[in-house]
């Protein structure tokens, strides 16, 4: 049968696949930025729909100022201007897209030969997942999003170490 | 929280190597300071210690941590302690506090000889107190490494060598207890790394047992060591810095000992005691033969290395007797052999201490060199003459009852074998003697520009020692009561 | 049951297109791109799991979160190594950078 | 309980007080003797009052240490404080100019505290440790003037000639706990010790109180200060042996006691020899002690406890005053020769008198106190079996004593008076305090003797042949001696006799250079052994070298594998020869550059390039999952 | 009352909300109040001739305006003005403003690259500059409030403030959550984006017609938005005597909107480095030393 999930579902796979696409077409940058954004979206549109709506929203806020931040960094680098610039920015074509047709058939396969048990219908309430989500993080992972928590700052400071122009320091 | 819900054993487990960590961090400019740091660190960890000894403990092994590893293959981290360990993990706090007090002269990086010692010490606390095949394991490693780096990098002339020979033939050891290790894990039912249920239950049987027996044999035999294996004991013990080779005698060589008692003794039982009188000979041999080699030394380091072969001889001595009878004497021996370990350490670390500080006066470890220095040193001599008599067993002193034990113990089983090794006593003492004749006794050579009598920071060091060799020697009921649980307990 | 095989396999083809781009672009912003498409896959993955097989696991959300964690971490450091690398050779092209050559 | 404590850490406290405060020390001493005094006096009339004081404490875990004062042990204790607190008295003065007073001092009150502990034991291992303890105070003292080579010597000489012997007691005690199962010492056993086991005590007794074969220790002892060897040979050192004898009597069976006797009686004869024939006073009183001692171990022998006590109470008042009157002639004159020593006695008449009467008793003249000491033993040895050789044994052996004391008044009487150093008339008093109190107690202590005993628990034999016999031979001994006093024998047999019958040099020959040549034989052996493990290290070397050549030709994995292969041997061998490591580093690094070389290849350092390889392995990683499943 | 009643009522409220806050903003610039002016303007605007800049990018040209009034939209649309009016009552609700306010910037993003110029997209960056300055306050912010409340429901983060409106509660917040509302308004003194005066009007420089005209409704709307959530958060929503809910809500929103306004005029323009700056180096701390502060008064 179809369910108005599954549909919604299709709708919103086609988008993200269709602006990840998009992302790699482009000969700019701000757009491949911007639809990679998109794609994203679309990811947590489908989280939305796969009822983990705390996720889905948190999905969409992070992706929108980190995408953002890309297409800056595009413009920063890549001095793109609006549009303009038809370069091909590709190598080793075929075998990329071996590998991408490769994997993405392999997984395929698995996902519909592999024997999922049960598929479960019910799930908790938003509220309720965002308690119960508190707690495991709070009481059973704990440990591990702690870890999560001090991997970003070390990725700060690395990232904030790497970028300190050399040429400063040397001024200091 | 209440006293007795405190990890005491993690923490005094562990915090040798958190100061480590801390000088590490800290890398402080001074050494005073890091030395600070260190001792502090360490005498911490004896207060911890002793904390554990205040809480008390059970005659089986008690205050138990635990929580789980690697639980697929039933790994976990097991702390525990009974009469047999704690006296060993005291004696290991003392040891460390006073040679850290000791090498506080030690200026070239300080820093990493400090962490080297802290970490060394959490070994071999850990080994100690650890109740897990796999967690044993690996602290027996931890110490092989620091101690090869304190070796080969503070040591005297052929230090090199020394810490090549060390590590290789320790290794060797180690392979050995790791195959014998396997077996007990997989001829155990239900597989377990848990210590406990080893002791608890001995499956070992036939073949397997032989094997595993002579397996960790071999491992703690090189540890110990006992005589074709001991060769790499003098280089080692001659080349380290006298830190290193007080905590080498004091320390090191007991976990082979430790082992030999949590081991075979309790672990494969039936094949200690069938193969105990090859063990035996091995033992009253190798105690001859380290008291006629000391015999034969000029260099002084080199005959106290010796003799601690020789003891080692009759500690294993005692070993075997324990598990060769069951009755009450064989407990009596293993009563000696334990008390046994806690003397030797106390002593020998004092006699190496000794030695450094008279290798750092004189230059010289060579006997022939040195005469007269009584007048020149008295209290380092006097101090020298104490411990040299508590070695080769004077009543008062460490010593004595622990060897008064095994003797008596082993004389109920195999009195030709004690008359025969019985001989030992009187070579330790004409060894003995004749060193302290040489170096200390006579006139003191002429021109002789004496630089000063022991300081107060090698005093610091070395006359708690002594304090402890003469309690023990007085009071050997202090720790005996303990150790008497516990080999009661375990119906040895 | 075809609800979980259709996001599997939306994750499939993301993940493959992800590929493709961390694969063939020159540029270390695009293959940053590729990688984050890669991520997003995974997680759909990790949602789907949850939503259609685990309605109790929470860790497994918890892990959704690490991953955006090493989303945004690995923007944050790419970005860090480009600036850098724009510095020294000013351009990101990935092409000219074989430093690393044996 | 007090009193006890009292009697053995007075002076161990004392000991202490010297070592760590180091001031006053001569009258820290005292003071511990005299506490140790008033402990025995105070047991003595705790004892007249019939109890019996114990402390228990724990030792062992299975035997704890008790402290008990029976009779005997009491009134020995007794004997023991007051010879040692005179010898004290005498000390502040004789050490007043010598060096080494804090040794000294230290030393001989830790001797005094482990000898009331040994006579105070109540349990065999606690006796051990007095037992080892005096040991090692007797080795402290002797070495008392450490920097003179003979002293040291005969520390080490004592030391271990005791260490050996003490095997003995090891043994034996192992053996009397193991026979009854507790280390107490039992006043009546409820069954004796084997033959081993006793002859293993024998041999401890041998070495303690200097017996035949192992009395030449006693007279190398000589080397310390003259109190020294006053209490070693008077109450303390050489007593020990006989109250092992005496402690131990009730576990021997007969059989094991004719040996006892055999040995006394041997010892008797012998050192008796050697003390006639000696032209040194201090060692002619030394090798009459173990002579003397040899009596009561002969008493002992004899199944005669008593006359041993007896024996042993009246020596040590004797002995130790004619070893402190010697120690005043070694003042004046310095030096003990005799040939130096004619006619100090003149010049030194209290002295010599106090000499004279310690001689006289020691030689067995009533009413002094050796007359009845030696009459029992004489008695004893008259009802022993077989009596002939006891008897005849003690009897020679008071003729002997006779002779050699006889010969000493001659020769410190007759000999010319010589001028020499002035005397110290600081010290003089102190010393002469010391002697005659001890001597008014050889005079008189002949009335105290029997009661003592008897309080001690026991009864002195007496018969009056052995009475009369005592006195003939005793008279005549004087006689002879006085006129032999000729300076020096000067053959080759006397000599043989005066120098312990060459025992010293002869354990010398028999048993430390054996024990030396095998301590270098087990060396060398060590040696090879560490050379051995050596030369397996070459060998691997060689197989290393070779190997390293199979290398060039070989493909890169088995270069790698070999390579490492190669490292560990090279490692093994290492300390034997650096070359042997940096060959094998050499291998090991050519080996991996090889390897790297064909690294390299796939090496590019394109990121996409890289991405790409990781990507063939997470697909091949793939596929495999997959076939497992299928 | 009905649901669609419900969003009905609501919808007309934004509207004549809008409509007020419109006539706030001209008497903010102007200083008199002029009831006809907002439609005034609607209809020129309206009317307006749609100019198109060369070499422009359609999809980015027509797709921002649209995004960002769609996410305003959105925001409206979880807004509670009282218990019972409120049309989507999200369980992430205090999440999701968040969420779709970081798209006001992305579709400024877009628009300023959209139309090929050079101002335009220099007022895309600094609104990108300033999202990225202001961000993390406003979720921190936010998390506070939620703290209190335990629930991202609105409602319950109103019920919560039942006793001490967050205001007093949590003053730093507030004060962080104002100033970062008035950023994402790009209000003055945050209005770099769409600067008049240095940058000719930034993003909107070269838009006309219905485009421009969908921004300043949108930023209007904006504004309005922002102020209801600023009272939902902070200035217990709709409680208070006498009046029905939604008027109290109202009321409360047009001051904090006039307020909006009136700072604007009185304070000069931060650049967007420095607002940075001050939003890394102080305003993050704070809203950290923020939440430990609920966190402690809650625990205690």
């Amino acid at each position: 049968m179809i369910s108005i999930q599954l549909i919604l579902l299709i709708i919103f796979g086609l988008a993200a696949i269709w602006f990840g696409w998009r992302v790699f077409m482009t000969s700019s940058m701000v757009r491949s930025a911007l639809s990679l954004l998109a794609s994203m979206v679309a990811i947590g549109a489908l989280f939305l729909v796969m009822e983990a709506e705390f996720l889905g929203v948190l999905q969409i806020m992070m992706m929108g100022t980190e995408m953002s931040i890309m297409a800056i960094f595009m413009m920063m680098y890549m001095m793109d201007p609006g549009g303009l610039g038809n370069m091909d920015m590709t190598h080793q074509k075929n075998v990329s897209i071996a590998a991408g047709v490769a994997v993405t058939v392999l997984v395929t396969g698995a996902a519909i030969f592999a024997d999922w048990g049960t598929i479960a219908t019910q799930v908790p309430s938003p509220h309720e997942q965002i308690r119960l989500l508190g707690m495991e993080i709070l009481k059973r992972s704990m440990m591990i999003f702690e870890t999560a928590g001090v991997t970003i700052l070390t990725g700060m400071i690395a990232s904030i170490a790497v970028a300190l122009s050399i040429k400063n320091n040397a001024k200091k | 929280m209440d006293f007795s819900s405190i990890p005491l054993l993690t923490i005094t487990t562990f915090l040798p190597i958190v100061g480590a960590l801390v000088v590490m961090v800290l890398r402080p400019k001074k050494t005073e300071t890091a030395y600070g740091i260190g001792i502090a660190i360490t005498a911490l960890t004896l207060l911890f210690t002793i904390l554990i000894w205040v809480r008390g403990f059970g005659p089986g092994l008690s205050q138990i941590e635990e929580f789980s590893w690697i639980p697929s293959i039933g790994i976990a981290y097991r702390l525990g302690i009974d009469g047999i360990s704690f006296p060993l993990v005291l004696l290991t706090a003392l040891l460390f506090l006073s040679a850290l007090i000791f090498s506080a002269k030690i200026k070239e990086n300080a820093n990493i000889f400090i962490q080297l010692v802290l970490m060394l010490e959490t070994a071999c606390l850990g080994v100690f107190l650890s109740l897990d095949l796999f967690l044993f394991y690996v602290f027996f490693e931890i110490t092989l490494v620091g101690m090869y780096f304190v070796i080969a990098k503070w040591g005297h002339e052929h230090r090199k060598k020394a810490a090549l020979t060390f590590f290789i033939y320790t290794l060797v050891g180690s392979l050995f207890l790791l195959l014998a290790f396997l077996a007990l894990y997989l001829f155990s039912d239900p597989n377990t790394f848990d210590m406990r249920q080893l002791i608890a239950n001995p499956t070992l049987t036939g073949l397997a047992a032989t094997l595993t027996f002579w397996g960790l044999f071999i491992a703690f035999a090189i540890k110990t060591p006992l005589f074709p294996f001991h060769t790499w004991l003098p280089l080692a013990h001659t080349e380290a810095p006298a830190a290193g080779s007080a905590i080498l005698a004091g320390v090191l060589l007991k976990l082979g000992t430790y082992g030999f008692i949590r081991f075979p003794l309790l672990m494969t039982p039936d094949a200690f005691r069938e193969f105990a009188p090859y063990v035996i000979i091995i033992a009253v041999f190798t105690a001859l033969y380290g008291a006629f080699v000391a015999l034969a030394q000029t260099d002084i380091k080199r005959m106290v290395a010796y003799t601690s072969v020789n003891h080692m001889g009759y500690l294993v001595f005692g070993v075997a007797i324990a598990a060769v009878t069951t009755t009450s004497s064989g407990m009596i021996a293993l009563d000696g052999a334990v008390l046994q370990m806690i003397s030797h350490g106390v002593v020998t670390g004092v006699l190496f201490l000794l030695i450094g500080a008279l290798q750092d006066r004189t230059q010289t470890r060579d006997m022939a060199e040195m005469n007269g220095l009584l007048k020149a040193y008295p209290i380092l001599g006097w101090l020298f003459i104490v411990a040299a008599f508590a070695s080769l067993g004077l009543p008062g002193l460490a010593h004595f009852p622990a060897e008064f034990q095994i003797f008596l113990g082993g004389f109920d089983v195999y009195p030709v074998a004690v008359g025969i090794i019985i001989i030992g006593l009187p070579l330790t003492a004409a060894l003995y003697l004749r060193a302290i004749q040489k170096v200390f006794l006579g006139t003191l050579p002429e021109g002789f520009s004496g630089v000063s009598d022991l300081n107060q920071r090698e005093l610091w060091a070395i006359v708690p020692l002594i304090a402890v060799t003469v309690i023990i020697g007085v009071y050997p009921n202090s720790l005996l009561s303990l150790i008497h649980a516990t080999t009661n307990f375990f119906g040895l | 049951m075809e609800l979980l095989i259709t996001a599997l396999i939306i994750a499939a083809v993301l993940f493959g297109i992800g590929l493709y781009g961390a694969l063939s672009q020159t540029n270390l912003v695009m293959i940053m791109m590729g990688i984050e498409l890669m991520l997003g896959a995974a997680m759909v993955n990790l949602v789907a799991f949850w939503r259609y097989l685990h309605p109790e696991a929470f860790s497994i959300q918890m892990f959704v979160l690490v991953a955006m964690t090493v989303m945004a971490l690995e923007g944050a450091v790419g970005f860090a190594i480009a600036t850098q690398r724009f510095r020294t050779s000013g351009s990101v092209e990935m092409e000219e950078s074989a430093e690393l050559k044996g | 309980m007090i009193a006890l404590l009292l009697t053995i850490l007075g002076p161990l406290a004392a000991s202490f007080w010297i070592t760590a405060i180091r001031r006053k020390i001569g009258y820290a001493a005292l003071t511990g003797s005299l506490a140790s005094l008033t402990g025995s006096v105070l047991l003595f009339l705790y004892m007249l009052e019939g109890q019996i004081i114990t402390v228990t404490f724990a030792g062992l875990p299975d035997f704890p240490f008790r402290l008990e004062a029976t009779e005997l042990s009491v009134v020995l204790a007794l004997v023991v404080s007051t010879v040692t607190t005179l010898i004290f008295i005498y000390a502040i003065g004789y050490m007043a100019e010598e060096k080494g007073k804090l040794r000294f001092w230290s030393g001989i009150s830790l001797f005094l505290g482990a000898m009331q502990l040994l006579v105070l034991a109540g349990d065999w291992i606690l006796f051990v440790m007095a037992w080892e303890i005096i040991g090692f105070a007797s080795y402290l003292l002797i070495g008392t003037w450490y920097w003179k080579k003979e002293a040291s010597d005969a520390s080490n000489k004592a030391f271990i000639m005791n260490r050996v012997a003490d095997l003995g007691l090891y043994i034996g005690v192992f053996v009397i706990i193991l026979t009854s199962g507790s280390s107490r010492i039992a006043a009546e056993p409820l069954q004796g010790i084997s033959m081993a086991g006793a002859l293993a005590l024998l041999l401890a007794v041998m070495g303690k109180s200097a017996q035949v074969p192992f009395q030449s220790w006693l007279s190398a002892a000589m080397a310390g200060p003259t109190p020294v060897s006053a209490l070693l040979h008077s109450a303390t050192m050489v007593a020990a042996g006989i109250i092992l004898l005496l402690k131990a009597f009730p576990l021997f069976s007969p059989d094991a006691l004719i040996w006892v006797g055999t040995v006394g009686g041997v010892t008797i004869l012998l050192t008796g020899a050697t003390a006639i024939f000696s032209e040194d006073i201090k060692r002619m009183l030394a090798a009459s002690t173990s002579s003397q001692l040899g009596f009561m171990v002969l008493a002992i022998g004899a199944g005669y406890p008593a006359a041993a006590i007896a024996h042993l109470i009246a020596h040590a008042f004797m002995k130790s005053s004619l070893f402190l009157g010697a120690g005043i002639f070694q003042h004046e004159t310095g030096s003990t020769k005799y040939g130096k020593l004619g006619g100090a006695g003149k010049k030194l008449t209290l002295t010599f008198s106090g000499f004279a009467v310690a001689g006289l008793a020691l030689a067995g003249i009533p009413p002094l106190i050796g007359f009845w000491s030696k009459d029992a033993i004489l008695t004893a040895g008259l009802r022993a079996n077989p009596a002939a050789w006891y008897f005849t044994a003690a009897l020679t052996g008071a003729f002997f004593t006779a002779v050699y004391m006889g010969r000493a008044f001659g020769i410190l009487w007759k000999g010319k008076v010589r001028p020499n150093k002035k005397s110290q008339q600081r010290s003089l008093p102190w010393m002469h305090t010391g002697l005659l109190t001890l001597v008014t107690a050889v005079a008189a202590g002949g009335l105290f003797l029997d009661p003592l005993i008897e309080e001690a628990g026991f009864i002195i034999p007496k018969e009056t042949l052995a009475m009369i016999s005592g006195l003939v031979v005793a008279a005549a001994g004087l006689v002879v001696g006085w006129f032999a006093t000729a300076p020096a024998y000067k053959k080759r047999i006397w000599m043989f006799f005066r120098d312990n019958y060459q025992l010293a040099g002869g354990y010398n020959r028999v048993i430390v250079q054996p024990m030396l040549v095998l301590a270098k034989d087990f060396n060398s052996f060590e040696t090879s052994l560490l050379k051995a493990v050596f030369g397996i290290g070459i060998t691997f070397l060689a197989i290393a070298r070779w190997v390293s050549k199979v290398i060039d030709r070989a493909t890169a994995y088995v270069i790698d594998w070999i390579g490492i292969f190669n490292m560990n041997i090279a490692r093994m061998s290492s300390f034997t020869d650096d070359k042997g490591i940096v060959e094998g580093i050499a291998g090991l690094v050519d080996s991996v550059q090889r390897l790297g070389h064909y690294g390299r290849k796939i090496q590019s350092g394109l990121v996409h390039r890289e991405l790409a390889w990781s990507v063939y392995g997470m697909v091949f990683a793939f596929i495999i999952i997959l076939l497992t499943y299928l | 009352m009905t649901p669609f009643l419900n969003s009905f009522m609501i919808s007309l409220l934004f509207v004549g909300g809008v409509y007020v806050v419109a006539v706030l903003e001209r008497w903010s610039m102007t200083g008199n109040v002029n009831w006809g002016g907002p439609a005034r303007s609607f209809l020129l605007l309206f009317v307006q001739e749609e100019i198109k800049t060369r070499k422009h990018d359609k999809v980015f040209f027509e797709t921002a305006p649209i995004l960002f009034i769609g996410v305003i939209l959105l925001t409206i649309s979880i807004l509670p003005f009282s218990r019972g009016s409120v049309i989507v009552n999200l369980g992430t609700g205090a999440l999701f403003i968040n969420a779709a306010l970081v798209y006001v910037m992305v579709s400024l993003l877009m628009a300023g690259w959209a139309v090929n110029g050079v101002y335009a997209m220099v007022g895309g960056w600094r609104a990108l500059a300033q999202l990225i300055a202001y961000s993390m306050p406003v979720v921190m912010a936010l998390t506070a409030t939620v703290m209190r409340a335990e629930s991202m429901f609105l409602i319950d983060i109103v019920e919560s403030q039942q006793s001490l409106w967050n205001v007093l509660y949590q003053p730093v917040g507030f004060i962080l959550f104002y100033i970062s509302a008035l950023a994402i308004t790009f209000l003055p003194p945050f209005d770099l984006p769409v600067a008049e005066g240095e940058l000719a009007g930034g993003v909107w420089a070269d838009l006309t017609g219905a485009r421009k005209l969908l921004f300043r409704l949108g930023r209007l709307a904006l504004v309005l938005t922002l102020s209801v959530a600023v009272v939902v958060l902070y200035l217990g929503g709709w409680m208070g005597p006498w009046l029905p809910d939604f008027v109290w809500t109202f009321l409360k929103s047009l001051l904090v909107a006039a307020s909006f306004f009136t700072i604007g005029r009185f304070m000069p323009r931060i650049r967007h480095d420095h607002l940075l700056e001050y939003n890394w180096k102080y305003g993050v701390p704070l809203a950290l030393f923020n939440i430990f502060q609920v966190g402690v008064v809650l625990l205690l």
